[in-house]
């Protein structure tokens, strides 16, 4: 099963400790009566004083993370600062009372009969690989754009890291290792840019390999309540938060742009 | 307890249309949702004769204290709600009241005839915030237009019809006016303050559909003038809504006159946030009785 | 340099009437007043005919990030106006834009016709957002209250006419072209958005008013789409504004099809705001034109 | 002269410290370039980061407040945390940016001929009775709810302390103190809450006492551009950040409540 039930309580925990990695910082906070989630689910995330008055009197909205690492009572975040939500979360203050609700969504699902997991991501995006790495056997390609963010790569035990200048690992993008090894059996388990995800969701289809997508979207509320987080798919809109954020690539029209 | 034209609830609070998926929250929450119903009536989504995939993304932008929305009014069309939603909506312990939308009078009769005969629905809403393709005016911006749309339906159902009206109008009061003497029970207000917003790099606009609807405290004030302005014209309740997140928000919208009020936007942030409305409502008027007799 | 229907400004920036005094600034900063003056013009805040004291106070009320002011529009009235004020505001080293409101269309050509012989003054801006107190319609909320208005004074005189539309209405696209039709020289908007607060403690009304205006980010949303909206449907340019707080919202309102950008609210947070924003929009704009050329 | 004009410029200072006083914070700060202002002028003040988000997310508009201390270079203001504003400031942090509009209004007015000052003060209506006190010699007489908020009179030297519940200095309110000494050839320089200054009004009105009030209104842009702060006086309302804060009581309609 690869949804866990989230508590109907916008809980809160306490903020633990921020730190940097590389160019992203990672947010430790207890999860209070939290269940132990599924790899690519999320929660969405806001503290609970002073959430507004950055850049045009924002954030308003909680965001949507994927979780890094959940220990009993502890949950772990990636962030990279984008804007108004993330820069806040980025200078969090131990101690500080933080809202949580999740997880939520629907996460990856089992690797299918004769094929090996192949874990494919894209900067931030890495983040569901994590927990996922830690349930299945099977290759990790990971792309950055630099040095600097490839640190993260750490997180993971043997990957095998590309970034966009060659600062460290193969020069290129990730996509180019993963062409390279779809004609192994794998599934292929897949979280990035958009532009990334839409390169490997036309991969896979031409070559046959079957992919499981861990989308993002702007999201409003994170259950299917505002029917703001959809995309396209072969039978119609869909919404990212309740049926996705893990979607089959075959399913889908298109990985979009925003 | 609170009797709003004749629905029975536990409490003043609900939700506002189309902000709380009763269905999806049981995907997400589970059962929980029923056992612990956050509002006192579930309003659902605006429902069309005909399926709708609603519009293209990107759907949200979030703006100073706000939302701006563009969904389109997405639903599985009259058919689909009556056969999948509906029998799960039953299940729920508040009464149920279901807020329908059409583009021609004839539709909108079609949806009330069809809604009002089942036995699971306490009440319905009319979204007359859409252009009648036939006159091309709003519908709930006009007075004439309302009036000649409830009169249409009226007779339709001895159920409880409310009428929400838009805010984009010049005078929402006589448009309350016009709905009241049509022959409704209720009005609800405010639906969404049309605005936009433009693409941070591109300047292109940035939501799907062009144009959205800005809901959120960034409205609360407009809202409050509204529904005061409304309820000091008409005798029949007003349901009130706009950036409604505290019980205090929702006392100030019953002192200008709603009966009860709908939380919006605010779920988005606290799924359970109708609820904590509803305590702190219901504190805040405990203390003001105890303060009243001493 | 930018063209408003002739008046020359240095750069789009200008205020929005009623929120900057440039007599009251004077007494406050003295003279870098003028030497180092903000906007690209002055917009006076609104005359009568007769003076008027204003509301009773309270008249500000701080809603989510906004404003709900209930000033009234107190001035010294036209005769005061031109003996008192004017000279002095003939020494600002920008282009005088007036603004005036009359209760009645004789009333508002008064006023036109006196304000518009002196050459310290290079152009007018009807505020159309009060009643008519014949008709009792909102003038400029009604297509041909509006037309019956501007066409009433445009041939008094040869001087730019700006139509300052309210939002409070249906459709301000219909009528900005009504006023278009009757002869205005631009139309600028949004006005405020009629809004109220309650007292935290008593539930009265806190604004000596009842009702106020809202202004400030709360609206930039809703005054960006009106703002596309009027200019989509006219030729003459559009002075934008609304929650205006930044160059990027001074952009959003050009390309949206503004030719001058008001600031207002903002000028309350910092009085040179204006000076600010029209940095940096020459800024934005100069970037642009760079990435465009390579 | 008792108004020193202000740069015409938002200047932006540097939080140095706030600390507690009884019932109130004391905020000190640098003020680059700001001139002496004179006694009963005040400041508009927002701090520059995350000014909004706190109750109903507010505040918005900066907040006007008289000084307690001008020493080249720095400020000092004395705060009673009674709503998102002052609460923001309260918490202000040591090294955060504060932005500064000011010195605004008209202060107090030298003493008339004959005539001894007696300064009145209620509450934090005391802070601009310091910087007065070290201009002129006379009694000073202060009012406060309790002990906790008297501690703020330490700031005077020998000072007539009373409280409301007698929890320290007399039992009462100050006006019963001042109607003791309205009989004397004193001027009254007073500012405290609504209702003191009304009863200080409608005393020295009867005994024919010059009295000169600080007021306080709610103001939005506090250099007389939104007509928003006005009181009623005998010749109409005035705007309180131009005309004022402080004004002559005699020429006062009333004291409004707000
Ligand atoms: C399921 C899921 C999992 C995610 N996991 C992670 C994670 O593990 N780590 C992580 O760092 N991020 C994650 N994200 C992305 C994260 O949610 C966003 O980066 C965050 O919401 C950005 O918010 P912000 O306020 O920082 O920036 P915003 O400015 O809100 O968003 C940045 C982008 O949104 C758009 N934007 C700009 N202004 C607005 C506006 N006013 N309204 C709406 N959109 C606007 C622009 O395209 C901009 O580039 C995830 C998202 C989803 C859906
Ligand atoms: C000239 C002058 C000098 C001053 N000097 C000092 C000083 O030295 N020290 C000091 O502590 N204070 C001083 N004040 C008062 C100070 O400016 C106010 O206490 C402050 O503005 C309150 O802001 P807030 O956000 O903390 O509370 P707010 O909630 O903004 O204000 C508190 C009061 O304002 C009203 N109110 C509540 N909500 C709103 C709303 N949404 N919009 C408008 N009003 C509302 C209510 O009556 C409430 O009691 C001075 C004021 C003036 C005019
Ligand atoms: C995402 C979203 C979707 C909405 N969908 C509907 C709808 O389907 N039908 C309707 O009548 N109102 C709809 N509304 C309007 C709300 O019911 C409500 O009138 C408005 O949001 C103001 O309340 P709020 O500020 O508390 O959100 C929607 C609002 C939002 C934000
Ligand atoms: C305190 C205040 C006073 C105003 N007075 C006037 C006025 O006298 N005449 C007028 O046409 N508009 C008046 N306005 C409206 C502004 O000119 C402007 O249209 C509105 O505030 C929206 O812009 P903003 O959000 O940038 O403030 C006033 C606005 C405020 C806040
Ligand atoms: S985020 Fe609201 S429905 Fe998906
Ligand atoms: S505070 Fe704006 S005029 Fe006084």
């Amino acid at each position: 099963m690869n949804r866990t039930l989230a508590p109907f309580e916008r809980r809160t925990g306490t903020v633990e400790a921020v730190e940097g990695l590389g160019a992203y910082r990672r947010l430790r906070c207890t999860d209070p009566g939290g269940p132990a989630p599924r790899p690519g689910q999320f929660y969405m995330v806001a503290l609970a004083e002073r959430w507004g008055a950055g850049d045009d009197e924002r954030p308003y909205l909680p965001r949507a993370f994927s979780y890094l690492r959940w220990a009993d009572g502890t949950l772990e975040f990636l962030l990279e600062d984008v804007g108004p939500g993330t820069h806040r979360l980025a200078e969090a203050r131990p101690g500080e009372p933080i809202h949580l609700l999740g997880p939520l969504g629907a996460g990856f699902a089992p690797v299918r009969e004769d094929r090996r997991p192949l874990l494919v991501g894209g900067g931030i995006g890495i983040v569901p690989l994590l927990p996922l790495r830690a349930e299945m056997e099977g290759g990790v390609l990971l792309g950055f754009r630099d040095a600097e963010h490839a640190v993260a790569a750490d997180l993971f035990d043997d990957p095998t890291v590309c970034t966009d200048d060659g600062s460290t690992g193969h020069h290129g993008l990730v996509t180019e290792l993963l062409d390279d090894r779809l004609d192994e059996p794998v599934e292929v388990y897949a979280c990035g840019p958009p532009a990334m995800l839409e390169a490997v969701r036309l991969m896979t289809g031409e070559r046959g390999v079957p992919a499981q997508l861990a989308l993002e979207s702007g999201m409003a509320c994170g259950f299917g309540a505002c029917f703001g987080c959809v995309v396209p798919t072969r039978d119609g809109y869909v919404r990212v938060c309740v049926d996705g954020p893990v979607l089959e690539a075959a399913g889908l029209e298109a990985v979009p742009a925003h | 307890m609170t009797d709003l034209c004749g629905i029975e609830l536990e409490h003043p609070i609900v939700n506002a249309s189309g902000t709380w998926d009763a269905i999806a929250a049981l995907r997400a929450f589970g059962d929980d949702v029923i056992e612990r119903f956050p509002f006192a009536a579930f309003v659902s989504k605006t429902i069309t004769l005909q399926p709708r995939q609603g519009n293209p993304p990107p759907r949200l932008w979030e703006t100073a204290a706000g939302l701006i929305n563009s969904i389109g009014l997405p639903n599985k069309g009259l058919a689909g709600y009556l056969e999948h939603d509906l029998p799960v909506l039953a299940r729920l312990p508040v009464p149920l009241i279901v807020n329908v939308m059409g583009f021609t009078r004839d539709e909108v009769a079609t949806l009330v005839e069809a809604v009002a005969e089942r036995d699971e629905v306490a009440g319905l809403e009319l979204n007359v915030s859409c252009p009648n393709v036939e006159s091309g005016l709003i519908m709930g911006a006009d007075p004439r237009e309302t009036a000649a749309l409830v009169e249409r339906v009226r007779p339709l159902t001895a159920k409880p019809l409310i009428v929400k009206l838009t805010p984009n109008a010049t005078d929402p009061p006589a448009v309350a006016e016009a709905a009241q003497a049509a022959g409704a029970d209720a009005v609800s207000l405010v639906n969404t303050l049309r605005g936009m917003a433009l693409h941070p790099r591109t300047g292109e606009p940035w939501l799907g559909a062009g144009t959205g609807g800005v809901s959120g405290p960034a409205i609360r004030a407009i809202a409050l003038a509204q529904v005061a302005q409304v309820a000091e014209r008409v005798s029949v309740p007003v349901v009130g809504m706009g950036g409604v997140e505290t019980g205090a928000h929702a006392r100030a919208l019953l002192r200008a006159g709603a009966t009860a009020v709908a939380v919006g936007t605010e779920s988005f942030r606290d799924p359970r946030a109708g609820a904590r409305v509803a305590e702190e409502l219901g504190q805040l008027l405990r203390k003001e009785r105890v303060s009243a007799a001493t």
